[in-house]
């Protein structure tokens, strides 16, 4: 398990899309159908607030499919997994500029925010990537999450090639591409960090100068 | 009765009431240190206390946890074998040094606790007078971030 | 979780833990925060609340003039003691499944001639909502110790139950939060903070039961009605109205998967 | 008018466990509102505690004692002992409570 770890993300990539494969053949169970006492119960309970309106709750088809946990984890699930990654893989623009790594510092300052998007923030506030809520990251940082995987050391064990780099930019960007129901956010599909922020984290993970990779 | 007025006035407007309306006795009033509490430094705050470099003494006890889980609400306790008259919480990172200062009459313990705010991982200073000589015991705290930050 | 997931889970942490020995680090921070914890214990502010609760629900109030001693809190009239443990419940003057807020506006409503709008509408710690936070803390300091004992026997509260499950799993807004995102497994934190695991007795008790109580980082007393919508805020979602269905429902989840735990209230929170 | 104090005062072996919690925001005057205005700084300053008439406890506080203030003390004295408790804060505010050693 090390050693995979080790290698590279593509073999993960590709354990992930065998399992996948295998999981498409059987199909028993169905996603949970729409119940109009649930919805009616929804529409009646919350109200819009500043920037937060009540189109937040209007889900679309990822957030339909991994609110259904029993169907997702089911056989049939695993199918319509494929195809919702799919759907988020889509999504994903490289950079721009062809550059995939910023400036870490600015990337650690995004890392710690846990800001902004909230019906108390503005249009203009700030949203952090709120990274350490779930992640270590850099070492010295103390207070982290574990909900994800740990990024310490995230470069200087994986390496810098371009497939690491791909990989990360598109995990940051809609880390649904590869695990449907991931619990990350899509940082690019919802606007919540820009090309330049997503870039500056890409280097507190993959800047050989990072303390991350120290 | 006229130089009781005119120790009055020196004061500021607050401890002239409490003294006025018998909370406080014009003898304690005289003693709030209000040069202290606005030190910006340790180095103020011992100047201002007249505990111009107070040793560090196995005698004094800091009693506080090594993280806090949140900055707003940090336990602290001092206590100690000696027979403290007067005892005092510093945090040297504060925008103000001085967080607290006790009185202790002859009969007290030399106990305290109470809860201070931390803007940030400081070190914070036990600092206990008896005998008319400070002595005092030094602790970092770290202040973490926490919740989700929203 | 579909299972390519939960493959790429346990490869990526149980690599991770063995390879780096997060483990280990993680557990000091905890050990002291722990004793953060326990220094903070002695002394909740909550009792400052409970003080004036008590007061205000002896003290006659509203256009009627009255106290609410009388109020039905699920026990009978006037029953104090234990009724936190038993809500949320179906009430049969209301028809429809209460939590405690709720049921406490129907009080005001009904015995003191207070409309329950100008309580909903109010900002939280400021105005009405002020007294009932208040009236609340006294409520639930006399269920601590008690036994978490919620029915679903009555169908509006299984149905209620059942809508909570959902509400649970729902996912929405900009980071395709749902209440399961943070509390659906065990052993997990935000930051320092443990996250129980709502879908267990366990982790249910440990939600459930030290709700309400005192938050030092905002030096207030949270009603669960509080806690709750923060939660959908932090979630990005848009404002749950003060004691809708969606956050009742919610309460029935928690409250029933919790069952056989202690009530701890007034708890003290980070 | 502020909110009532809770002080528990109880006797071992001829030592009285005070503990006191206070109502009081404690504004530091570091905090900004909504509006990015500065809060002015408001808190208590003093607080002077008397068994059966004679002090037991002085204390002064800065704005970086918490909200909702606590304290705990010890000093030699018996049950029934009458405790009054004052604090005044920096706008004059003031508040008297008492209790009594159990």
């Amino acid at each position: 398990m090390k050693t995979l770890m080790m290698t590279s993300t593509k073999h993960l990539f590709l354990v992930f899309l065998g399992c996948g494969a295998l999981a498409i053949s059987a199909n028993v169970s169905a996603q949970q159908k729409a119940d109009p006492q649930f919805e009616k119960m929804m529409k009646n309970s919350f109200r819009a607030e500043g920037i937060a309106g009540l189109d937040r709750i209007d889900q679309d088809a990822t957030q339909k499919f991994c609110s259904d946990p029993i169907f997702a984890s089911s056989k049939a699930g695993a199918a319509k997994a494929i195809e919702i990654q799919k759907i988020n893989m889509a999504t994903i623009k490289q950079p721009t500029d062809g550059k995939y790594v910023g400036d870490w510092k600015s990337g650690e300052a995004i890392a710690q925010s846990g800001r902004g998007a909230t019906w108390t923030d503005t249009a203009t506030t700030p949203i952090g990537g709120g990274c350490y809520n779930c992640h270590e990251i850099d070492k010295k940082e103390i207070s982290y999450g574990n909900i994800g995987p740990s990024l310490w050391n995230y470069g200087k064990n994986r390496g810098y090639s371009q497939e690491v780099m791909t990989y990360t930019w598109n995990r940051i960007n809609n880390s649904k591409a590869y695990n449907a129901c991931s619990n990350m956010p899509r940082f690019a599909h919802f606007k919540l960090l820009n090309e330049k922020q997503i870039q500056d984290l890409m280097a507190l993970l993959l800047d050989p100068q990072s303390p991350v990779n120290q | 009765m006229n130089q009781q007025r005119r120790a009055l006035i020196k004061y500021s407007a607050v401890f002239g009431l409490m003294a006025s309306a018998g909370l406080i006795s014009v003898a304690q009033a005289e003693e709030w240190n209000k040069a202290a509490f606005e030190g910006k430094s340790l180095d103020d705050v011992f100047k201002s206390l007249g505990a111009s470099s107070p040793d560090k003494s196995s005698a004094v006890t800091l009693n506080a946890p090594d993280i806090a889980e949140n900055g707003a609400v940090v336990p602290v306790g001092i206590s100690t074998t000696l027979k403290a008259e007067q005892m005092a919480i510093l945090v040297e990172k504060n925008p103000s040094t001085l967080a607290a200062q006790f009185f202790l009459p002859a009969g007290t313990e030399p106990f305290v606790t109470t809860r201070i705010k931390m803007g940030q991982t400081s070190n914070v200073y036990a600092l206990v007078k008896a005998d008319g000589k400070w002595s005092m015991a030094v602790k970092e705290i770290k202040v973490t971030l926490g919740g989700c930050g929203g | 979780m579909a299972p390519v997931s939960a493959l790429l889970k346990r490869c990526l942490m149980s690599s991770l833990l063995i390879a780096f020995g997060q483990g280990a680090f993680a557990q000091t921070a905890a050990d002291d925060i722990a004793k953060y914890r326990e220094m903070i214990a002695d002394g909740n502010p909550s009792e400052l609340y409970e003080m004036s609760g008590e007061e205000l629900w002896k003290k006659p109030a509203g256009p009627k003039n009255t106290t609410l001693e009388k109020c039905d809190l699920g026990l009978g009239p006037g029953v104090v003691d234990g009724a936190a443990a038993v809500l949320p419940k179906y009430f049969k003057d209301t028809n429809r499944v209460q939590d405690l807020e709720s049921r406490l506006m129907t009080c005001m409503d009904k015995l003191q001639g207070i409309p329950s709008q100008g309580i909903i509408d109010a900002k939280f710690g400021a105005g009405p909502k002020k007294d009932m936070d208040a009236i609340v803390a006294y409520i639930v300091t006399h269920s601590k110790g008690k036994k978490i004992n919620v029915s679903t026997a009555h169908p509006k509260e299984k149905e209620m139950y059942a809508m909570g499950k959902r509400a649970f799993f729902f996912q929405g807004g900009p980071f395709d939060f749902s209440c399961a995102s943070c509390h659906g497994a065990s052993g997990k934190r935000i930051r320092l903070q443990d996250l129980p695991n709502i879908t267990t007795q366990e982790g249910a008790a440990l939600g459930w039961g030290y709700w309400p109580a005192y938050r030092v980082s905002s030096g207030q007393f949270w009603t669960m009605q509080q806690r709750l919508n923060d939660c959908f805020r932090q979630q990005r979602f848009p404002f749950p109205i003060y004691g809708s269905d969606v956050t009742i429902a919610l309460s029935m989840y928690m409250a029933k998967n919790a069952n056989g735990g202690m009530i701890q209230t007034p708890g003290l929170k980070r | 008018m502020s909110d009532p104090m809770r002080v528990r005062a109880t006797e071992k072996d001829g030592i009285v466990d005070v503990k006191i919690l206070m109502k009081h925001d404690m504004e530091s005057g570091q905090r900004k509102d909504a509006s990015g205005k500065v809060i002015p700084a408001w808190f208590i300053s003093a607080l002077n505690v008397k068994a059966q008439g004679k002090d037991v406890f002085n204390a002064q506080f800065g704005p970086a004692v918490s909200k909702d203030p606590f304290l705990n003390f010890k000093y030699k004295g018996a049950k029934g002992d009458k405790l009054v408790v004052n604090w005044v804060d920096t706008k004059g505010d003031k508040r008297t409570d008492e209790a009594t050693v159990s």
